[in-house]
This record gives structure tokens, sequence and C-alpha cells, in this order.
């Protein structure tokens, strides 16, 4: 018996995390920088380049914005389910699905206007990410099939249901028989929030648009859907009832089932807002960025939402920090790479790495390690 | 020792004249779609760069696995603004990103390799691989004691379809009972079940394999069931030295050069560029030992025909699967045509879905 | 093609095919199951291999004896492994993050370290007849015409089924996975357990990554592994936690895979999306046709849960 | 039962034969404030049966928690073999020869009877099913409990699976059984196979204490009986001290039984319904203002006074793993208290799931205020509906990790939102206020709920149900686990509700039931043995025949 004992806290400090995370971060780019080394690269200017690849320009910022996203949308919705105990690890079959659904609406009606063709792509898109988020759901309370397995097998066949499309019914037929489908009709393209000529027209200088079109680069007007899906989102979990009853059913499932809190309904529901979420990413990184449906759009969003929400603790505001700063990351790690010529797989690593000391770090927030204390109190014999 | 050292200086004064000549370092960026460690289509395209790394006044960085889509604007964005004169993106699906990045950058040049869009600083570029694959079908053709030769091919696009469609054409003219089959495995780069695709191939009688794929994966099959194959990409006969009779190959560094030169001098235009043998962008490889004399000079004759232009790969008349002719006798296919193409010739086994 | 009878001769080498090109993915779902049976859940299977696989290529590269590099594959990937429990078991993470995030590093960090290598090949396991026995008719070509991993392979199973209901040690592994407090009742330590089982099924994973290198390509190449580390989580699922049913699982779904290449090697076009669907809608299929029976999956009940410490 | 017997203050140290197998020498055990144990000596012998009798919350399981291991005492020691020993885990206890069978199995279900008696005492590496399945035979036919070594325990019994666990302190050669409350869930025929296995283990040399606060079972078996009230040994005598059942009760409780129900209405202890208090400023009653009465489906029709709140109709339905609930029928009308008394496990859970609709009826029907069972719980009234105190007060009633404010909103959330969304002040402001005026503990609203105490917990959720005005209310076992201050002020509060509430209680605690209800309900194996007032003196007398499934007689 050592003299070391584990306990629990029963106050997690908030300003554990902050540190918590500091370090373990500082910790896993040590790690990655001695990697870099040993292939006889500088391993700390490496890390620098990172740094700054990510967050050193303007222009960084705007890239990452655009890559976090889908991530935030994707983790809002992952963490709602996993609020409620439900482990959905589907964000990205349901990415993938919603995607479809918005693709098919833009394909089907080209000729809508944008009032009606935005609306109608939105919630496609929404119902298709949502239903087949719900087939888990409905799974998992009507037969009791486990969530975790159920989802992971869905993200595959969603999957597979794209590349059937896209190398089938769906191809451009003027795309020399290559798998994409045809271009979005203008009106189903979503803009870049920098557009000069609409930011000068509301009488801004020219000094702010050119700044601003630094910051927000590429970044379309999807970050508005994050905002509000956000703000939403936190809002009713504060105030809600709903939003209450997700969280007290998270907590004791049976005590909320005795208390009248229709559980099941609660599963189906939040699996599928975090379907209808995952499809808006979808929908949305599709329209924005490529205008037509390419098999590329899967690129592992709904697996990094896993990773993002959970180290945000399920909290709207930390998973768009979180969000932000892997997308960051990712883009960082392309400055990397090309700086130094290392392999591509250097990405993977880095954020495995950040991923494991993280994830060991939060034990140190949630539990201490204390000295047992002696057995002797004052007034008795042992 | 004084000559060799005289030749030293004068060689020193002659690299920096044309260091000076150039007046700039030229820095080339490439973009993959896939790791270059995959002994594929971004690997030849690596070769070509570290050749060209090696010249003078030129350097030459690239971004490998970068998926089509999203990011890939971001990466050639990047390479932009960090200043690059030569932007090679070398995968279809950079097509669009390219485009778009050349808007936002006049002044870069922008070269996309397999696409059909051009714009003022944007060309396209590919090379016509099909005829080198007609070439490689005709000692297929030659070696095969079955007449059945396999074909393993990764999935039903325009290039792959064409490619099969040359071979099978090259197959024909030497050996009209031989047929080619083909297996998909909807993967470009699946060692192992790229390998079992192979496997099962031999396992219905073939005896020569070839591929579009971009592992090595059946030319092992090949070498371990000691029958013949054909490589792609580049020579392959590293992996199945027992087996690899000979290679469609990418050289790009001719074309590269080029490019570079032009741009240097300013002389550069946009447009589609679609070299074939005649420029050495593809080629042949080496011929394994076991391929015999006379077969080399048969393909090495027509090679010449087709460097030349007396022959052309899909001249009329050519037949589809199901006999219906696709190209009259006496007239070739378009580019437009070729580049669109999704139907099999006569003599292929198998489905274009 | 003329008739039904080259359909049906396709089959034995297909069966031979899927013997040789499941061996990988029966090592690693084997790997994962004792894991599992243990009430460790690892989705980090992929990475784990992919570790292995390069591990074993380098041991063998280096000094040319690949009984050595399987050894090394197996043990680098235990390692992985002793990330898993040092995250999960000791830091109380959550298994699903930690085991997403080994993939991530495993794959990573694998073609990271073995780009100087790329292309290099190894002496690796060659095939071999087995004497007398691969003569039989039938059954020599499927199991007796494969190299000494295959062979090894097949010891595997019937090892695993007598360790687990046949010795004290596999009551133990077995009921952690059930109820660790029951077991820590019975004066053994469930952490312990967790720790063997996860060290046992680590090597195993690493085999299967370690066949790859050393068996099917007997070279170095970028992501080797391709996706198998998943199937291989998805199969134990199919297989209820069963080494028998794994081997069936991993047989048939390699089986369909190679015989349908075959029959597209015949000439017919088969839908290949839906081929590369198959292993995930036969688990999903299979799990959903035990719960309308109202039957368990025989999922261990303990399965994914971290033992709470201090206790 | 109708006599009580003089009292004979005697002999308080019997002991064994010889040198006790295990002595406890002055053990203290301290839960922050609470004091479970304080100073306790007792003694083990061999081959004798010793019964540790007190109420709910006296203290006994802590004790002997502290004896096999699992809890460690802040002063005093535990001497086995006249030596001093320090038990750090369970398996210390094992070794010393100490197991105990806890009231929640630690079973594997999905395995066999053979692998988990056998668990970590295999014997050799190689284990052998058909080996392992004769030996826990042998061994189980050497102390008479019957169970199949092959089945799987999933499908067992509750009494098999006790079985199990003795078996598996037999199998590792324990000296010294600890049984806490083995007949709760065990049948009147399973819990006496269970004293003859207990007779039989005792004759063959082991120690048995067992935890009870059922009278007639400690009579009928043990040898010894030490008596704890709040945490003290307050008695130690022989069987043989005591005649009956009564004089037991009154050694037990310190008072008579019979009078228990006089108990608490004298006191006036409840802070927040005195008449003072009801003119405080920010008062509970304050806060909510007026409820009305809520309009559920049929607009306007009110129930009439004389109709049934809760109203149960051949009600049967069926579980896997136990006894279901068989052709209950009864009714509940306003200002009535029907006590359902029974062993535990004899359907009293399926039926009050059932109620509460979560089990499915396969026959009969419920109705609630006037409302078929599923209709109610779609309507589901934010007040004057159906309240609910469960006996399971952390798995059923709270959420562990979430504050005090949010585990009052579990149930009142509909008191306190409007368009869906919550007031979050008005709710804070509630629950200040409740927490004051039930004298909850510690009174930070924000504090989590597992802070909280089993008493200060209860009085949480009896507070947070009777807020809603329910016009029907279903309290288990609502003072299990309570000090006797708590017990006496739920008690009261469940009376007051009365006046306005049909109260269902059901409760295993036959003077509890005595104490507030107006009608009692005996359930037996899913039955209802008989129904009848609580003022029919001659069937009160036979309610622990009734309990034990004599009905027949009672007809």
């Amino acid at each position: 018996m050592s003299g070391w004992r584990i306990v629990s806290r029963t106050e997690p400090r908030e300003w554990g995390s902050v540190v918590i995370f500091a370090v373990a971060f500082a910790l896993s780019l040590l790690i990655c920088a001695l990697l870099l080394a040993v292939q006889g690269k500088d391993g700390l200017g490496g890390i620098g380049l990172l740094l700054s690849g990510g967050f050193g320009h303007l222009y960084s910022y705007g890239e990452t914005l655009l890559k976090a996203i889908p991530i935030f949308l994707c983790s809002l919705g992952v963490a709602l389910c996993f609020r409620l105990q439900v482990w959905n690890i589907g964000a990205e079959g349901q990415y993938v699905i919603g995607t479809l659904g918005g693709c098919w609406f833009a394909l089907s009606f080209p000729g809508l206007p944008v009032w009606l063709m935005m609306p109608g792509m939105l919630a496609s898109a929404m119902l298709a990410g949502g239903l087949w988020a719900a087939v888990a759901a409905v799974l998992r309370q009507r037969w009791g099939m486990n969530e975790i397995i159920s989802t992971l097998m869905l993200n595959y066949i969603g999957i597979e249901i794209l590349k059937h499309l896209i190398y089938g019914p769906w191809k451009d037929p003027a795309g020399m028989n290559f798998p994409v489908s045809p271009y979005f009709a203008e009106s189903a393209i979503i803009g870049p929030v920098w557009n000069p000529d609409f930011w000068t027209g509301i009488g801004l200088s020219d000094g702010i648009v050119d700044t601003l079109a630094q910051l927000f680069g590429r970044a379309h007007w999807g970050i508005l859907s994050c905002l509000i899906a956000g703000a939403l989102c936190s809002f009713f979990l504060r105030k809600g009832m709903r939003g209450f009853e997700i969280t007290a059913a998270g907590s004791n499932a049976k005590a909320a089932r005795f208390a009248g809190i229709p559980y099941s309904r609660l599963v189906v529901l939040v699996m599928f807002v975090c379907g209808a979420l995952a499809g808006l990413a979808g929908m949305q990184e599709t329209s924005a960025t490529l205008n037509r449906l390419e098999p590329h759009i899967v690129v592992g969003y709904g697996y990094t939402a896993v990773v993002v929400a959970w180290l945000a603790k399920l909290r709207t505001m930390r998973i768009a920090f979180f969000a932000f700063i892997l997308a960051g990351l990712r883009v960082g790690v392309e400055n990397l790479q090309l700086e130094l010529q290392i392999s591509s797989s250097f990405a993977n690593t880095l954020e495995g790495i950040i991923l494991i000391t993280v994830l060991a770090g939060q034990f140190f927030n949630d539990y201490a390690i204390r000295r047992k204390p002696r057995q002797s109190v004052p007034g008795a014999g042992v | 020792m004084f000559k060799k050292t005289v030749f030293f200086l004068l060689g020193l004064m002659l690299m920096c004249n044309v260091a000076v000549a150039a007046e700039k370092e030229m820095k080339l960026g490439f973009v993959y779609v896939s790791p270059v460690g995959d002994a594929g289509w971004s690997y030849a395209h690596d070769l070509a760069r570290q050749a060209l790394a090696e010249q003078e006044g030129i350097s030459a960085f690239y971004m490998e696995s970068v998926p089509e889509g999203a990011d890939s604007e971001r990466v050639i964005l990047n390479m932009a603004r960090k200043g690059y004169d030569i932007i090679f993106t070398t995968s279809f699906g950079y097509m669009d990103p390219t485009i778009k990045v050349a808007k936002q950058f006049p002044k870069t040049t922008f070269l996309h390799c397999s696409g059909y869009k051009t714009a003022d600083n944007v060309s396209n570029y590919f090379g016509r691989v099909y005829q080198p694959r007609y070439l490689t079908g005709m000692v297929a053709g030659k070696m095969t004691k079955s007449n059945q030769i396999g074909y393993v091919a990764a999935f039903p696009i325009p290039e792959v379809i064409r490619g099969i469609n040359a071979f099978t054409l090259g197959v024909k003219a030497v050996n009209p009972d031989a047929q080619v089959r083909v297996v998909w495995t909807k993967t470009w780069y699946d060692p192992a079940m790229e390998k079992d695709a192979a496997i099962s191939l031999l396992d219905i009688g073939v005896d020569v394999l070839a591929q579009h794929q971009d592992s090595p994966g059946p030319q092992e099959a090949a070498q371990d069931k000691g029958v013949y194959s054909i490589g792609y990409n580049t020579d392959m006969s590293k992996f199945a030295p027992n087996a690899h009779l000979v290679a469609a190959v990418w050289d790009w560094v001719p074309f590269y050069l080029d490019v570079v030169k032009q741009v240097r001098e300013g002389t550069w235009k946009a447009g589609s560029f679609w070299p074939g043998l005649e420029t050495g962008a593809v080629n042949i490889s080496d011929f394994g030992a076991m391929v015999p004399q006379d077969v080399r000079d048969l393909v090495n004759a027509r090679k010449q025909e087709i460097i030349d232009g007396k022959y052309v790969v899909f001249s009329g008349p050519v037949k589809d699967q199901n006999g219906q002719v696709r190209v009259e006798a006496g007239k070739v296919l378009s580019d437009q045509e070729l580049l669109s193409m999704d139907w099999f010739v006569e003599g292929v086994i198998g489905s274009t879905k | 093609m003329d008739g039904f009878l080259p359909y049906l001769l396709i089959i034995i080498p297909a069966l031979a095919a899927a013997v040789s090109t499941g061996t990988s993915i029966l090592y690693a779902t084997l790997g994962e199951l004792v894991m599992e049976r243990a009430g460790v859940l690892n989705l980090g299977v992929e990475g784990m291999m992919m570790v292995g696989c390069l591990a074993s290529f380098l041991g063998c590269y280096h000094t040319g004896s690949p009984w050595f590099g399987l050894l090394c594959g197996g043990v680098a990937a235990m390692g992985m492994s002793a990330i898993h429990g040092a995250v999960c078991l000791f830091f109380q993470g959550s298994q699903v993050v930690s085991g997403l995030a080994l993939t991530l590093f495993g794959v990573g960090v694998a073609n990271y370290l073995g780009t100087p290598y790329i292309q290099q090949k190894v002496v690796g396991f060659a095939s071999f007849n087995v004497p007398v026995l691969s003569s039989i008719p039938v059954l020599g070509p499927i199991f007796f015409q494969h190299d000494a991993m295959v062979y090894l392979s097949f010891f595997i199973p019937p090892l695993l089924w007598f360790l687990f209901m046949r010795t004290r040690y596999g009551l133990a592994l077995r009921s952690t996975g059930e109820n660790p407090e029951a077991v820590r009742a019975a004066g053994i330590s469930p952490s312990a357990v967790r720790w063997s089982a996860l060290m046992l099924g680590g090597f195993l994973v690493g085999m299967g990554g370690a066949y790859l290198a050393l068996a099917s390509m007997r070279m170095w190449v970028d992501n080797l592994v391709s996706g198998r580390g998943w199937i291989a989580v998805a199969l134990v699922i199919f297989a209820f936690w069963r080494p028998g049913r794994a081997v069936f699982g991993v047989y048939l779904f390699t089986g369909v895979t190679a015989y349908l290449f075959r029959v597209q090697a015949l000439g017919v076009g088969i839908p290949s999306s839906f081929l590369n669907m198959l292993p995930y809608l036969m688990t999903l299929a299979v799990l959903f046709a035990s719960s309308l029976k109202g039957r368990g999956s025989g999922a261990p009940a303990d399965l994914g849960n971290n033992l709470k410490p201090g206790s | 039962m109708s006599a009580i017997s003089q009292h004979t203050n005697s002999a308080p140290q019997p002991g064994g034969s010889a040198q006790p197998v295990v002595r406890l020498e002055g053990i203290s055990k301290f839960f922050g404030q609470v004091r479970a144990n304080y100073d306790i000596h007792l003694s083990i012998g061999a081959g004798r049966i010793k019964a540790l009798l007190g109420e709910n919350g006296a203290g006994k399981s802590t004790l002997m928690s502290i004896l096999a291991g699992r809890l460690q005492p802040d002063f005093g020691r535990i001497v086995v073999d006249g030596e001093h020993r320090v038990f750090r885990s369970p398996k210390d206890a094992h070794l010393a020869g100490i197991g105990m069978v806890y009231q929640h199995f630690m079973l594997i279900d999905s395995m066999s009877v053979a692998d988990n008696v056998l668990l970590g005492h295999e014997g050799s590496f190689r284990i052998s099913p058909a080996k392992m399945r004769e030996r826990v035979a042998k061994l189980s036919a050497e102390y008479g409990l019957e169970v199949d070594p092959a089945a799987r325990v999933g499908s067992l019994s509750m009494g098999e699976r006790q079985r199990v666990e003795i078996l598996k302190l037999l199998c590792r050669q324990s000296r010294v059984l600890i049984f806490d409350e083995p007949t709760a869930v065990l049948t009147p025929t399973e819990a006496e196979q269970l004293f003859k296995a207990m007779r039989r283990m005792a004759e063959q040399g082991k120690s048995i204490v067992f935890i009870s606060h059922k009278l007639p079972e400690v009579l009928e078996i043990s040898d010894e009986i030490s008596i704890l009230r709040r945490g003290e040994v307050v008695d130690n005598f022989v069987r043989a001290q005591v005649p009956d059942e009564a004089e037991l009760a009154r050694r037990m409780l310190g008072r008579d039984l019979r009078k228990g129900d006089d108990i608490a209405l004298s006191a006036e202890i409840l802070p927040g319904s005195s008449a003072s208090d009801a003119g405080t400023a920010q008062g509970l009653k304050e806060i909510m203002g007026e409820l009305p009465l809520p309009k559920i489906k049929g607009r306007g029709k009110f129930l009439a006074q004389s109709e049934p709140v809760l109203s149960l109709s051949g009600v049967r339905c069926s579980a896997q793993d136990s006894v279901g609930v068989h052709d209950v029928s009864f009714a509940i009308a306003k200002g009535q208290i029907l006590a359902l008394l029974g062993v535990a496990g004899n359907g009293q859970k399926e039926l009050v799931e059932a109620i509460c609709g979560l089990r499915g009826l396969d026959s009969g029907s419920i109705s609630i205020l006037d409302h078929p069972v599923d209709e109610y719980w779609k309507m589901q009234p934010p007040h004057g509906g159906l309240g609910y105190i469960p006996e399971d007060r952390r798995g059923v009633a709270s959420c562990p990790d979430l504050d005090l404010v949010d585990n009052f909103l579990l149930t009142t959330r509909k008191l306190f939102s409007r368009y869906g969304l919550l007031d979050r002040k008005r709710a804070m402001r509630a629950t200040k206020a409740l927490i004051r005026e039930h004298n909850v503990l510690p009174g930070n609203p924000k504090a989590k709920g597992s802070e909280l105490s089993g008493g200060n917990l209860q009085k949480l959720i009896v507070g947070r149900e009777l807020l809603r005005n329910p016009r029907c209310i279903i309290a288990e076992n609502p003072t299990q686990g309570l000090d006797v201050a708590a017990m006496e002020e739920v008690w009261q509060r469940l009376r007051i509700a009365k006046e306005s509430s049909g109260i269902l209680l059901v409760t295993g605690d036959v003077s509890e039931a005595l104490a507030l209800a107006d009608y009692l309900a005996v359930i037996y194996r899913g039955k209802i043995v008989d129904l009848f007032s609580v003022e029919d003196r001659a069937k009160v007398e036979r309610i622990g025949l009734m309990m034990a499934g004599s009905a027949s007689l009672a007809g």
C-alpha cells in the first residue's frame, strides 16, 4: 500500500481545466517537436511554423474559420447527444446524408429563386441528416441496439450511398464522366462573407474592407448559421424546458422517466437535431466551397466533432473554442508540411498526440492524488 | 588536376551567369492527391519534382495527401500567397479550386493536370498515356499464352476506361483472339486489396496482368504467382523483377522544364496541353528480359509510327463491346470524345459501371 | 458465360483468397475480441495495426527474420494498447475518444516514421504447401497452400476458446467484462485483468498488421492497413464476441469480396457500392435480428465503462 | 401480540461458548456530522447465529460493512481469534474468514452458477466446467443450498441468487458469514429454506451475523440478539430471554409498537406549516401563488368529491425476473391513505411502475384522477396530479450531479415554464424557500444532489412533490433510512397532504402502516391477500401471517 490515493474531486476546479489544457497542449507540441527532430528537422522551428500557419496571419484566421464551421455545427449536435448519454459517433454519416438531401433539392429544382432555393436546401438537408440519425435513435429505443455500433455502421453505409449516387445517377453528363454532380444554380450557392462590393456599399472605408477581406478570407455565410445554432442551443439548454429535461435525463435516465420526462422522445429529438446540424454543415460545405457534389466532401469532420465535443465537455462556448483551435491546427500543420517538406501523416500524428495528452490530463481535473491521511485521530486508539 | 580546377571555375562562372540571366529563382509548388510513397501517380510527379529541384535556380516544394475539395483550395491559396511562381495541381478534383485561386493571383502561373478548364493564367495538361498503354497492350498480346489478359482498374472514369481501351486495341492488334478482363476495385490505393483483385483474375486463367492503380499490389501478385505483368505510372520492375514485362510510364521532367523556361522568359501562354510519345512526357519503360527481341522490334516500330504521326491509336474502325461500330473506318476519335469516354472496345470483358 | 459451371469453379479459389486476405483481419478481430471481452472498448485497432505493421516491417528489414519482425509488430501494438490502458484504465479517459485518438496517432506516426522505407522490400513469409494436407481436394487449396502466418492463425481461435472457457484466467477475463465489482469482490484485481487483456489483444492486433507487411505485401508502402481495423471492430460485434463466430464472420466477409471479384473477372458487372457496404450492413442486420429475437447479443455488460479509481 | 409482556432488562453479555471468533471493540464511524456507529462492542461466537436488530438507519449495515472490510472504522478495532486485524479491503476480511452477503448481489448474470461461485477459487489454471459444477453441487448439497450449478445466474430467482452468494462465501472457507437483510427479497418459502441452511451452517461451526428489522424471523432463527439504535448497541441478550415479538419490538423501538400512531401527532415539528410561519414574506406559497386546478381533458370536468383519485381494477402484469402483479384491484379516494403492505419483492415495484406508466398491463385497468393511466401520463398536469415519493431516492428521484434547483425542477418543471421556457429565477427562489421550510441541509441550492444525505434528500423530494398540490400521492417506504425526527416530519406531512389527496403508501414496515393508513392492503406474490380497515383489529392482528402468504385463513 502506497501512501497515496486517488480522490474524486467533488467540485472540479474551473481554472483547472484551462491550466491542464494548456500544459497538455504544450506537452504534446513538445512531443511533436521531438518527432520532427527524429527525422532531422528543426523541431521547435516546426512548432513555430505550425502555430503561425494556423494563427499567425490575418488570412489564416479566415481559413481556420472556414474549416471550423462544419466542425462546430457537427460538434454542437454531438454534444447534445452526449449530454443525454447517447453516444452518437455518427455525425460523419449524418453529414453525408444531409449533404445528399441538400444536393437533391439543389439539383432537382435548379430554377428556383434564391429565397425559395436556400430554405428548401436547408430544410431538405436538415431533414435528411436528421432522419438518418433518427434511425439509430429508433433502433436504440425500440430494439435496444447499441448506438455506438449502429451509428458507426451507418457512417460507412452513408458514404457508400454517396459514392453510388455520384458514380451513378447524379453524375454530371457534362463532367467528362468524372464522379461529380452538375454545378449548382447560382441561387443554390452560399456566398463568402467577404464581398467587397457589399461592404463598401454600406459605407465602410477601403482599409477596413481590406482587413476584413483578409480576416474572413473564404469564410462563407454559413458562419451565421453557427452563430444562430450556437445561440439557440445554449439558450434552450439553459432556459428551455426541453433543454432542462435533456440535462436531467442525461444525469439520471431512470429518475427522468419516473418524473414523466419522455425519455425515448428526447433521444430521438437530440439525435434528430444532431443529424440536422451535421446535415446543415455538409450542405453548406458543398454549396459554399465546392458548388457541386463531389466525393471529397467527406473528410472526417464527424469524428473531429466527437473529439471537440468531448474536449469541450459539451459546453457550447468551449465547443466554439476547440473547433477553432482544432481547425487552426489542421490549417497550421499544412504550413509546417510545406515549409519542412514532411509527410502529410504528421497532421494525424499531431492531432492524436494532443488528444491523448489532453485526455490523460483531464484526470487531474476530476481527481486529485492525495497523500493518505494517517489513521490516527485523537481520542481513540487504532 | 589543374585542368579540373579550371573547368570547375569555368563551370562556376557559367552557373553564375545563368543565375544572373535568370534574374529570379523560380519557386515551384506541387499539390498531390496521395502520399508520394504510393509508388504511383503522385510518385511519378514527385520524381519530376525532385529532378527539377536539382536544377539551378529552381526550388520545388510539394504538399501530399491533399484532399480534393475545400482543403485543396486552401493549400493552393497558401502556395500562391507565399509567392510561388508556378503551381502544379495534379489531380482532377483540384480543377475548380485552381481556377478560383488563379483569379485572385493573376501573376502566378497555374497548371492543372487531368482537367479541362483553362484561364488566362491556368493551363491544363495531361499526357496521352493511352499511346504507351497501346504499346504495352501489344507486348501483353504477344506474351499471353492463354489469350486471357487481366486488368485491375481503379474507378470507371474516362481516364481509366481510355487506358483499358487503348491497351485492348494494342492487344488485338497483335493477337485478335485475346480478351482483356477487367476487375474494378473502387480504390486508388489499397495494396492488399488490389493484390487480391489481381489474384482473382489469375484464378480464372489470366496469364498477363495490367493495372491502373497507384499501388504495386497487382505487380506483387504477378510476381508471387509467376505470371507476367504490365506496370503503370513508373517502372515497376523492382516490385516484380521476374514478372514485369514493360510499363506505361510518365516522365514529366521535359514538359515541366519547358514550362519553367517559358514562364521565366515570359513566353508562356495558357492553353491545353496533351503531350504524347513525341515529347517524352509519356513513354514505355525498358523491356523485361523475358520479352523476346522480335516483340521489342515490333513495339518499337509502332512507337516510331505514333511519334511520327503515321499511326493514331483510336483510328477506325473501332467496335464497342456490343459489336457496334463506334469509330468509322478512316476516322479518328477527337480529343473531346477521348476525354469523356465511357464505353469499352470489343475484346474487353467487364462493365463500365 | 457458358452456363453455371464457371461460377461454381471459382468458389474454391475465392475461398482460398478469403483465407489469405482474411488472415490480417482475423488476427485483428480476435485481438479486439479479447480486449472487449475484458470490458475494454478499443476503437484504435486501425492505428494499432498500422504501428504493428511498420514495426514488423522494420524488425524484419533490419534482421532479415520474419519471425522477429512478427514479434516486433506484436510488441509495438502492445505498446499502443498500453497507451489506451494508461489513458482509460489509469487516467479515466473516455474509451471511445481514446480509441479515436489512438487511430489518428497510430496511422499518422506509422506513415510518418515509415517515410524513409517506402518501397523497400523484406523477406517476409513465403507460401509453402503443407505436406499431405495440401493435396486433399478442395480443402487442400483452400486451407493448406498459404504461408506460415495463415497456418498459425488456424490455431488462435481454438486457443482463445480454450483460454476463455477452460482456464482460470479466462473466467476472470470474461467476468471482468461483465461485472468488475464482482471480480474485485472475488479477490481478483479487475484492473490487472484488463491490462493483461489489453496486452494480449494488442499483440494479436499487431500480428494482424504484421501480416500485411510480412506476408501479404512483403514491403513497406503507405497506409497498408486501409480501413481493415474498422472492419475488425465491426466483425467483433458481428461475431457476438465469440472466437468461432469471428472466424466465420471474417471468412464470410472476405469470401464474399473475393468471390465477387472473380465474378467480375468472369465479366459480370456488380454494384460495388453495395459490396463495400456489405460488412457494415451485415453487422447491422445481425444485431437487429438478435434484438428482434429479444436475445442479448452477448455484449460484455461492462463494455466501455471505466473502473472507479481509488476503491 | 395482543398482550405486552413486561420487558426484563437483564443479562447484557451472553456471548458464545468459548473464546469468540470475532470481537469488535469500541468501533465508531462518522459520515461527516452523522454518527453512524458509536463505541460498539460486539462479539461473535463460533456456531452461533447472532441477529443484529434495529430500525432502518440504526447503523447495522455500516457496522457490518466495517467488519467485512468495505469501510474502515474511525476508531476501534477488530479482533479475530484474539489477534488484532486491520481490514483495508474486502479481500483482507476474506482472508480472515469473514464474508458478507450484500443486499445487492455481486453476481455475473450471463455466467453459470458454478462460474460465479468458483470465480477466484478455481483451484488450478486449467478449469473443467464439469468438475466445477460437481464441486458446487457437492457444496450446495452439503449445506442444503439447492441450486443448479449449470444454470445461468440471470435466469435464477432472487432466492437462488442469494444461495449463490452464500456458496461463494462457503467455497472460500469463510467462518463468519454476514447476511444483510437477507429475507427482504425472499418469498416465505425461500426464507424458510434460507433459515434451514443457516442452521446447518451454524451446526458446522460457522458464525452467522444476521441483520434484520423483522421481528418474527429474528425470533425464529437467532441464538443471540443485539439491538442497535441510533448507532449504539443498546441491548444484548440471548433469544431465550424474550418470550414474544411484542417484547422484542419494545426493546428494539424503546417504545410501544401499538401506540406508534400517537407519537407524531402531538409534536409541532413542521416549521413550514406552523401558523406562526404563515405570514413570512417569502414563503413557498407566495412564490408559487395560487395554483388553480388544472384543466385536464374533458374541460371543466372535475373530480367529484367521492370519486376515487386512483383506482385499479383487475390489474395484471407479468415480469421476467419477478413475481409480477396478479389481479390487483383497489381504489383510493381523497382523504384516504391506503397502505400496501408486504415484504419487498412481492410485486410492489411492478405495481408502482405500472401506475407510473412505465410498465404495460397484461389486463385490467388503472385510472388516475379519472383518466386511464396512459392518457394521464400523456397529459401530465403540472400540478394537482400525481405525486411520487419513491423508495430509491438516489436512483429514481434525483439527479446526483445536478444542483438542488435542478433536482427541485425535475418534477415541478412545468410549474415554472411558459412557452417551453423555464423561469429559473423563480425556481431558485422557490428552492430556497423549500430548503428553509423543510429544513434541508446543507441549505445551499447550488449543492449537488449527491451531496445530500438520504434524509435531507427525502425532505427535498417530499417538499417537491407536495408543492405540486397532488391529488394522488404514491409514497414508497418514505421513511426508510431516516432518523426518528425526519421520519416523524415526513409522516406529519403526509397526514396533512391527506386532506387534499388520496395516498397510496407502499411499505414493508407494519408500524408505519399502522401509524398512517386508514386502510391496509397486504400484498403477497403479486396478489392482494386482503384489504381491510385499520380499525379491523382482528385482521390487524393477523397482518404478519398475511404478509407470509397464509391469506386464505384470513378470509
